[in-house]
């Protein structure tokens, strides 16, 4: 067991954006977030990453307690996330992007370098490791804030919708990408709109409607979960599968 | 950036200026050019690298201007006894300022920088024990050499020449460092740098205590070579303003930007001055206005970047073809450009 | 009723402060931007006052609504041809152009009109109302009315206008509000002339009783940031209530310690707030 | 470099059109006159300025009428074959450093033979510090803080009364009002807190003590503020006899307008030159300061007299009567030519011991001193001043009786 989230909630003034969910996350595992807008799977992940200190509940991760830890010290301990609007650092090359990211496990700069020129490779962008990164477009970005991720070394790595406004063959390059990292031994949270991705790589998912757990286990039995084709999937999968028969 | 014989080159024009003719008044302008790049080179810290745009830089300029003349009218010692003392004292400001706006951001930096430079601008200017509003002066002919009181500007020169060569290499080492890396990633995005593991406030705070260091040692220097500093000279809003201007003519978060911010502004006052001053329009003023909104307006980067910028166009018409080549090993790359 | 009298001043100080803040706050809570030279602003709404009166003999009305125009256009062009393309820069270049601009405006204000002193005719409003015992003088006294009306107009301009719900959905969202068909640049435009407005009119009214000069928005400038901070960003009742409060402070500070201290008061009650309560009285968290 | 050189020259040549160029006769002795000419206090500079033009005129061409005053012949520095005086001017803007700068360049580029300045304290100190390293004489015409003349430089002197003169002058008249049945042992004292006020006030402050005069009121404040009714209702609380005011323009046209607002109609007021003797405060509150007292070395006295036909030299130039602080800074000027003449040489040596032995009679001054002669520090011994007082928006003389131009008016009438 990596991390576990219990009974986490979230409230601003009254509004209870997230209420009482909980995860448990095993090792190797890909776990898929998902719902409706406003269902509170981004407010859910911002609580597990540290970018906001829940109401309510407590996150262990590897045994630590981070459920009040800064976003700095949930990096430290391996938790990488990217961010749903692409934050990559404009004015500095991309090469340097994943300096940042690798400084964090080696603090000398020469060593940071080679590290962080190891992950361009995996991800493929190599070749434009001396762009600024304002030169990138969407994808280039989601990609290079992937590969910045990667540069910590983490041992969990949330992301954030990496693959919204991707077109279709980007968004086959982005699950290749994906499969390659989880191949590499690194756990994953996606929270993601877009039901091929869940269905095509999560083991797991769970799926947020008004701030609660409506349903989890295997993406097949959610989506036939009435529960949730009533709350959120509704007939554009059915659909889906009949394009697919 | 820069090939090493640009560099030797640059070298041996600050070495040499002052020995190409012998003109007071060039020496005089020599030295002043210098100690404004000092200056503006301290806030260039964490103003330029860190993009905190520091509005009371002032206050440590102020202490440190104050702490040897204090010195030296208390005890008749050597100014230089009084260096230390205002590094101490900017350094403690520094971290009183620091600590609690680091968390903020926006403009919320600049403002408690305003606030507090003014504050200590007030106070200091009804405390007689600190000379109040007549200020302090040092000693005017030397007693010794440790008075550090020359006729000629040339020792000045030299010694502002050091502290500077000091600040440039110590800087440059920084840009280098992972604590550089961390500053300029923090300045694109604080957010995400902290995602990255950079512990963004504990870096704020480090390189502000720096600026705050050098800044303060511009003011000491400035007090031992005009004998004098009283509230409006050392804790002015203006010479606040002054260090951003020129960092930011020349290059903010550039290693050379604020000299050469110094390099042009500084002559360009004192000869406006000199052509116009007899009129007494404030036509300095006015111009110096106008050069700050073209740069903010047009060129908020500096005369750096600018100049970069047409190197670049020049270079770039190679660099087409093979960036093509390039783009194609990551499909659509640039999509949504 | 010494104190009485000694309250009575601060609160017509304070409402002459919030007068001239009341411009800032609103440019500074919708789009995020320092105009340092809001004061030179207020300056140059004294010199038109002045000069309105004394080439065209305007009247107090007509020379405020003057100032008012004159200002709002003012404001327009330094939003178009400066503030809209700094705004989008990075923060030194936003608060580097507007302090260029108090260089220019004031030295050319300096050089146009001179270093002399002017003045408006000091009895140009009448004496000092007597009420009870409490004198009013009775410029500050237009002025404190002036700028509660303002205030009360300008919120319920932001607040119950169509105009002013695009001005402040565009300071909520630049990009929503373009796709619901607002012009960001046009009503941001607007949110500036309408500073401008407000400071002309506080320069009108501030001229009646106080000597004009070119420096004047040098020491005028400064008690606005601290007026905008504590009563918190953007919000223009806020600039009121802690224009009326730092009028008050000042007052009795004055009084009591010594004039000296007041402003020492003044700016350890500004550090105060921006560490304890960033957001100051009625800022938006 | 050369750019500068270019822009050196261009001031050189821009500056000596201010002067009609000799094209015989003995090559011009170069004087640095450096004010503030823009900024603050950029009005007082300019009309320092305009006076120091006038009285180079004066020495440089003839001006019938003012043969009395030494040099007044007209005929420039017959000493020095009828050398004429070139005046360089510069703008240090009211700060120090740039007047230290100003008068480097001044000194060293212009190679003047002596300097004039400088308005504010401030600059004063450290551009005396530069003549003082050089060793070129500078006069300071107006400066008063006490500490320009305590640092024991060699190369610095001041014509200017200081505020002890002031100081004195004002407790000798309060003095004999008491003795005229007024009451004047209840003194208040307004100052703005820079050098200016402080100093000022300080001396004022001993010296009451010394007399036994109690100050019931010492107020403080911070010029160009926007509002004084709490220091006014300070002053209506304590009911002083009489009230200093040592305040710039601004202050001096609010404290008049705030008096009136908050009706109060002190017995006396005297204003301390600076912001009283400015004639925007007469165009704006003259009215309402009416009986105001202040003090003054200056007078534009009877018609056809010295100091009236320079006046109207000075009106001529600039439209308006000249005031005290420029008429000190001419009188600068006057004392530094006539050492020159005397020295009969530019050598800034023989300038120096030429200045430590100058005794000029009252007679021979514009202005009401008692005369010029320098202690060992370079202060004038018997530079003083009279009390002048507002009397239909006019500023007339009223103390002490040897120079009264009119009977004093008591108590201060202020508005209708």
């Amino acid at each position: 067991m990596l991390l576990q989230a219990e009974d986490i909630g979230m409230y601003f003034g009254g509004f209870r954006a997230v209420d009482g969910a909980s995860l448990t996350i095993n090792q190797g595992e890909i776990i898929g977030l998902i719902g409706p807008n406003g269902a509170g799977k981004s407010t859910f992940f911002n609580c597990l990453v540290g970018d906001l200190k829940p109401s309510k509940g407590r996150v262990l991760f590897d045994g630590h307690d981070v459920t009040n830890a800064s976003p700095e010290e949930h990096a430290k301990l391996g938790i990488g996330r990217t961010f749903q609007l692409p934050a990559t650092f404009e004015e500095l090359t991309i090469l340097e992007n994943v300096m940042v990211g690798a400084f964090l496990r080696h603090p000398r700069v020469k060593d940071a370098r080679e590290s962080a020129q190891r992950v361009l490779d995996l991800t493929g962008l190599t070749a434009l490791a001396d762009q600024k990164a304002k030169s990138l477009g969407t994808p280039g970005r989601k990609r290079l804030e992937i590969a910045r991720v990667l540069a910590t070394e983490p041992k969990l790595m949330l992301l954030d919708e990496a693959l919204a406004g991707l077109t279709p063959s980007e968004v086959q390059l982005a699950i290749e990408l994906v499969r390659q990292i989880h191949q590499s031994g690194i756990t994953l949270v996606i929270v993601e709109h877009i039901m091929e991705v869940i269905l095509s790589l999560t083991d797991r998912v769970l799926v947020f409607n008004q701030g609660k757990v409506i349903a989890s286990g295997a993406p097949t039995d959610v989506v036939n979960d009435p529960a949730v084709i009533e709350a959120y999937l509704g007939r554009s999968l059915n659909k889906k599968r009949e394009q697919n028969t | 950036m820069m090939r090493r014989s640009g560099w030797i080159a640059l070298a041996l024009v600050l070495v040499l200026f002052p020995l190409s003719f012998d003109n007071p008044y060039y020496e005089q302008l020599g030295s002043l050019v210098l100690l404004a790049a000092i200056s503006a080179s301290a806030w260039n810290l964490i103003g330029g690298y860190a993009g905190q745009v520091s509005v009371g830089n002032a206050v440590f300029f102020g202490a440190g201007a104050y702490m040897p003349l204090l010195f030296y009218k208390l005890w008749e010692v050597s100014p230089l006894y009084g260096f230390p003392a205002g590094i101490a004292v900017s350094v403690a400001i520094a971290i009183v300022i620091g600590i609690p706006t680091f968390r903020l951001s926006g403009h919320y930096f600049s403002m408690a920088t305003i606030a507090v430079a003014e504050l200590i601008r007030i106070v200091v200017s009804n405390w007689d024990f600190v000379g109040a509003s007549i200020g302090l002066t040092g000693p005017a002919v030397a007693r010794d050499w440790t008075d550090l009181v020359f006729r000629s500007s040339i020792p000045y020169y030299y010694m502002f020449l050091t502290v500077l060569t000091v600040l440039l290499v110590m800087t440059y080492c920084i840009e280098r460092s992972r604590f550089g890396y961390y500053l300029r990633a923090l300045r694109s995005g604080e957010r995400a740098a902290r995602s990255l593991g950079v512990p963004v406030s504990r870096c704020k705070l480090y390189i502000f205590i720096l600026s705050a260091v050098f800044t303060s040692l511009a003011g000491s220097l400035y007090a031992i070579k005009f004998g004098f500093a009283d509230p409006a000279s050392g804790f002015g809003i203006l010479v606040s303003v002054n260090m951003v201007i020129v960092a930011a003519l020349g290059g903010a978060g550039r290693l050379l930007g604020p000299l050469l911010g110094a390099v042009i502004l500084i002559p360009l006052q004192s000869e406006t001055n000199t052509l116009f001053g007899g009129g007494g329009t404030g036509f300095t003023y006015i111009l110096y206005g106008g050069i700050i909104m073209l740069i903010a307006r047009f060129e908020p980067g500096g005369l750096l970047e600018l100049w970069e910028r047409i190197r670049d166009r020049r270079a770039s018409r190679r660099a087409v073809a093979l960036k093509e080549a390039l783009a194609a090993s990551l499909p659509n790359s640039q999509a949504g450009r | 009723m010494v104190l009485m009298q000694v309250i009575v001043a601060g609160l017509l100080i304070g409402a002459v402060y919030a007068l001239f803040s009341s411009g800032l706050t609103l440019v500074w809570g919708m789009m995020n931007v320092i105009n340092f030279a809001h004061g030179e602003f207020v300056m140059l709404g004294m010199y038109v006052s002045f000069w309105a009166f004394t080439l065209l003999h305007f009247g107090v009305a007509s020379f405020s609504l003057a100032a008012a125009v004159m200002l709002f256009i003012l404001g327009v062009l330094v939003y178009i041809c400066l503030i809209k393309r700094v705004m989008r820069g990075p923060m030194l270049a936003q608060i580097l152009s507007t302090f260029g601009l108090v260089l220019v405006l004031r030295y050319s204000a300096f050089w146009a009109f001179g270093s002399t002193f002017v003045s408006l005719p000091e009895d140009i409003l009448g004496p000092s109302l007597n009420v009870g015992g409490i004198l009013l003088s009775a410029p500050k006294l237009v002025a404190g009315c002036v700028a509660l009306a303002i205030t009360i107009g300008m919120h319920l301009l932001l607040t119950r206008t169509m105009l002013g719900s695009q001005i402040l959905a565009v300071a909520e969202n630049r990009n929503a509000a373009m796709l619901m068909g607002i012009r960001p640049d046009r009503m941001q435009a607007i949110a500036w002339g309408l500073s401008g407005a407000s400071a002309g009119i506080a320069g009108a009214l501030i001229a009646t009783f106080f000597p004009i000069s070119a420096t004047v928005g040098e020491s005028l400038g400064l008690i606005a940031f601290v007026v905008v901070t504590f009563g918190g960003f953007g919000s223009v009742p806020g600039a009121m209530l802690a224009g009326l409060i730092i009028g008050l402070i000042e007052s009795l500070s004055a009084f009591y310690f010594g004039p000296i201290y007041q402003d020492v008061f003044v700016y350890a009650l500004f550090v105060l707030v921006l560490w304890i309560r960033p957001r100051g009285l009625m800022g938006k968290a | 470099m050369k750019i500068f050189k270019k822009l050196a020259t261009a001031a050189a040549l821009s500056a000596s059109l201010l002067v009609a160029p000799q094209a015989y006769a003995a090559p011009d002795v170069k004087i640095g006159v450096t004010f503030p000419l823009s900024g603050n206090s950029g009005n007082a500079g300019k009309s320092a300025v305009a006076a120091i033009e006038v009285a180079a005129e004066i020495i440089n061409k003839p001006h019938p009428g003012l043969e009395s005053l030494p040099l007044g012949a007209g005929v420039g520095l017959p000493n020095l074959g009828g050398a004429k005086i070139k005046l360089v001017i510069a703008d240090h803007q009211g700060s120090p450093s740039e007047g230290q700068a100003q008068t480097l360049r001044l000194i060293t580029q212009e190679k003047v033979a002596g300097m004039v300045g400088a308005y504010q304290s401030a600059v004063a100190l450290t551009a005396t510090a530069i003549a003082e390293r050089y060793g070129v004489p500078f006069i300071v015409g107006d400066g008063v803080a006490a500490n320009i003349t305590e640092r024991g430089f060699k190369w610095t002197f001041r014509t200017t009364p200081i505020a002890s003169d002031f100081a004195n002058a004002y407790m000798e008249f309060l003095g004999e009002l008491k003795k005229a049945g007024h009451p004047g042992d209840k003194v208040a004292i307004v100052f703005e807190n820079t050098d200016y006020g402080v100093s000022v006030s300080g001396t004022i402050r001993e010296i009451a003590k010394k007399r036994g005069v109690n100050i019931v009121a010492d107020i403080a404040y911070s010029a160009n503020g926007a509002d004084v009714s709490a220091q006014v209702l300070q002053l209506k609380e304590k009911k002083p006899d009489a009230i200093i005011f040592i305040s710039y323009t601004s202050d001096a046209i609010l404290y008049m307008k705030t008096l009136k607002s908050l009706d109060y109609r002190p017995q006396l007021i005297i204003g301390d030159n600076s912001g009283f003797s400015d004639p925007a405060f007469i165009k704006a509150v003259g009215e309402l300061a009416e009986g105001a007292i202040n003090r003054s070395a200056w007078s534009i006295g009877a018609k056809d007299s010295v100091t009236w036909r320079i006046n109207e030299l000075f009106k001529a130039k600039t439209g308006q009567d000249m005031d005290d602080t420029s008429g000190r800074d001419m009188q600068a000027f006057f004392v530094l030519a006539e050492a020159i003449n005397r020295a009969g040489s530019t050598k800034p040596e023989a300038i120096q011991t030429a200045l430590q032995k100058t005794d000029l009679k009252a007679n021979q001054l514009m202005m009401g001193y008692n005369g010029v002669k320098f202690d060992a520090k370079g202060q004038n011994v018997l530079a003083s001043a009279y009390l002048i007082q507002l009397i239909n928006s006019q500023y007339v003389s009223i103390w002490p009786a040897t120079a009264a131009e009119k009977p004093l008016v008591y108590p201060f009438k202020g508005w209708k």
